[in-house]
């Protein structure tokens, strides 16, 4: 599963993509936030906060409780500031 | 006609309402975003989700077009880095009538903001730092679902 | 900066857009209306009021600004022949945000139809017709008062 | 008192413009109206339905039944249809 950060999150955990494979109690979006926290280091100081984040799975905006299950791409990002 | 861009380089809106005079819609609606100096502001840096935001522009340009039966919708919005007074967004309409053009333009705007992947990051002086969402635009893009 | 021009020349908005842009408001938003074929219309004329026209659009422009408190407002008019497809009018403003900015176009647009002393004659091969008030114009301007 | 004529009002009358020294029974704009109808020709076919008319007393819009003393110049001319 290919995760992408965004702004901040991306700065903190110090890269734009990785490449991952959470074990099969990873159900959500929530859920996959927390055990990359668990990494700690960047990872830990971006992730510490879920209330601050957002996420698309498969490019598509979804709540934080949504699955994961099959997904290809899971972005973590800020909330969005354009325009 | 739906035009959507995400550029590097300057946004040049001549060009993109010469394009939206051409639809046969009478009335053209328009919208431009400058980066504001707001006290110091040196730089702002846009920084987006390739791919995923085109896609949600491309959405809100189709729901646009239905919605108020525009002949052409067109959003351009600029990444990188940028100086205060340059443009970072253009949202534009064309439509049979006035209300419409306009109407659609609010719309476009307002909902780029709260649905589109992007991220501000200012800097003054030498420190940077990401602008926090807006309550105000939840309301505005609100005011369309 | 009021700006408001009544003129037989080609209207040149991206000047306008321009010099909206330099006022300091970062949200520019734009008004064209363009001549419409409406099947068959070979030139539109447009007649008006010299003084009265010019200061009709000037009361409104300064009402927009005081409304809205616009860093910047334009009104420009065409008046004499012109063909299907040419710029009639155009109208800009320039506020710190995006609301203002758009809901003063529309209120430009809207009161101008109603307020300023212009007239439309087209003419259909070799037939010429002045063309008459609109219900729904004089609707539209209402929401405004 | 100068009068101004636009648009078919302009076209029927035959001139833009005109001078005019209504006596002093003509007190309002529909009295002026009618004042000059009765001279017949293009006045009267201009003029002959008030109610399609609009006027402005020294470049201010008023209603028909608005007073024209003191007026240096009154224009009259069918609904506007600009924008």
């Amino acid at each position: 599963m290919q995760i992408l950060y965004f702004a901040w999150v991306r700065e903190r955990i110090g890269v734009g993509q990785e490449v991952a494979a959470p074990p099969a109690d990873v159900v959500t979006v929530a859920d996959l936030i927390d055990w990359l926290a668990a990494r700690g280091g960047g990872h830990a100081e971006a992730l510490a906060e879920p209330a601050k984040l957002r996420a698309a799975v498969d490019q598509a905006f979804v709540a934080l409780d949504a699955p994961i299950a099959g997904a290809r791409e899971v972005a973590i990002f800020p909330p969005v500031t354009g325009g | 006609m739906i035009r959507v861009v995400v550029t590097g380089e300057a946004i040049d809106i001549a060009a993109e309402l010469a394009s939206l005079e051409t639809t046969g819609g009478g009335a053209v609606a328009s919208f431009t975003g400058l980066v504001r100096d707001d006290g110091g502001v040196a730089e702002l840096f846009l920084e987006h989700y390739p791919g995923a935001t085109e896609a949600a522009l491309a959405r809100l340009a189709e729901e646009a077009v239905v919605r108020w039966s525009l002949m052409g919708a067109t959003v351009v919005h600029r990444v990188g880095g940028m100086a205060p007074g340059e443009r970072i967004v253009f949202v534009g309409t064309a439509a049979p009538h006035r209300a419409a053009a306009l109407e659609a333009c609010s719309f476009l705007i307002d909902r780029l903001k709260t649905d589109a992947p992007f991220w501000k990051r200012e800097t003054r002086g030498d420190a940077a730092s990401w602008v926090g969402e807006r309550g105000s635009d939840h309301t505005a893009a609100g005011r369309w679902r």
